[in-house]
């Protein structure tokens, strides 16, 4: 299990390639990137909180509940915070499994529990100011799926 | 007790963190005190079912005991990922 | 949409960057990496045949098919054909949204799709002989899931 | 006609593809026809229940005719990603 929670840029590809590294034991590795999106066009940049020391916990609790739950030979997260300007990587989950199905559900739950239940907070700087993005109804409710 | 802030709690409250000498027996106790300093936390606590709070960084709600925790982390529902 | 059947090899990293790059208008890219595995430790390499022309086509239909279906900004689809090494990547799809639940939905459907209607056969060379993989009823059954 | 052969079928019948005269309506009166020929090629088609059919690279089924159709191909199950 790898979890890195920095403000230093990553390369999404190299994790890519370094996560899935030698790997002959897997056949299915699944990678989600999070970028920071100009929805409207009048985005200027995200900046996110954390809590420190309980971001890394509950990232780690969350990889272990993953691990429990599917077949999978490895997983990994990692989650900036500080200053991202549009189209940055905020984030990233990769799993590699045996069989896909596992790689999908795990990658996709990592995704749910990251969005609700790591204490991170996002704003967003635009052309008219500051404010705090609103959790979404519907990520509370993607974790009922699980 | 260490009780921290975040995000637009933190904002209103005007911290990040402090140390709150307390006898309250549960978060919700430890609320009402704090709303009762000032203004600032009264607003930050206006409406508690849209806070989240974490007792020694482990998620919980207002009504656990705060007997034995030492740290104390208030904070809008997240928004990682 | 991009639609790669190629021998040479890939770099999965490389390509993920080259996807995602300069898009800011999009939030979620996920990707999945089909890798040549070594189940039992007696594999020497992996042999894929296709049916060229057919091939594109076919694949081409699926991308087409998942973006008629989902809201994505853009789909990607490499699979290779010759002899791989263990451990070497297969094949790879990658796609790109507004939303996570659109990309994960149209990866996992490009590969339930991929791997039964799409023209290539695998072939192993372990270290007792050669033998065509057979096609699971799984793979198969995986598909009424769309 | 261009018959084509893939995986398998291809070494049972070993050849990648064949110019085939025939006046076969269906796929299966084709199968039939090319089984009729040699051991091989009755040997390949013995199960057509473990075969697929492409016609002018489109996925078919055994029982489409073939008028019209320039490339047949007969394979097994898929098995890509």
């Amino acid at each position: 299990m790898t979890v890195l929670v920095q403000s230093a840029p990553f390369d999404a590809g190299e994790v890519l390639n370094g996560f899935a590294h030698g790997r002959g034991d897997v056949g299915a590795i699944v990678s989600f990137t999070g970028v920071v999106r100009d929805t409207k066009g009048d985005l200027r940049h995200m900046e996110i909180e954390h809590y420190p020391g309980m971001t890394e916990r509950a990232i780690e609790g969350i990889v272990t509940r993953a691990k429990s739950r599917w077949s999978l030979a490895d997983a990994l997260v990692i989650h900036r915070f500080g200053v991202l300007p549009v189209g940055a990587p905020i984030m990233m989950v990769a799993t590699a499994a045996s069989h896909r199905a596992d790689a999908f559900a795990a990658a996709d739950f990592l995704m749910d529990y990251l969005k609700s239940r790591a204490p991170f907070w996002k704003k967003e700087t635009t052309i008219d100011g500051t404010s705090w993005v609103a959790a979404k109804d519907e990520d509370e409710a993607a974790l009922t799926r699980w | 007790m260490n009780v921290m802030y975040f995000a637009w709690v933190r904002e209103r409250i005007g911290l990040p963190q402090e140390e709150v000498e307390t006898r309250a027996a549960t978060v919700a106790d430890l609320v009402a005190e704090l709303s009762a300093r000032e203004d600032r936390y009264a607003a930050a606590f206006a409406d508690t079912s849209a806070l989240r709070v974490a007792l020694d960084q482990e998620l919980s709600d207002f009504s656990a005991p705060l007997a034995g925790v030492r740290e104390v982390a208030f904070f809008p529902p997240m928004t990682g990922g």
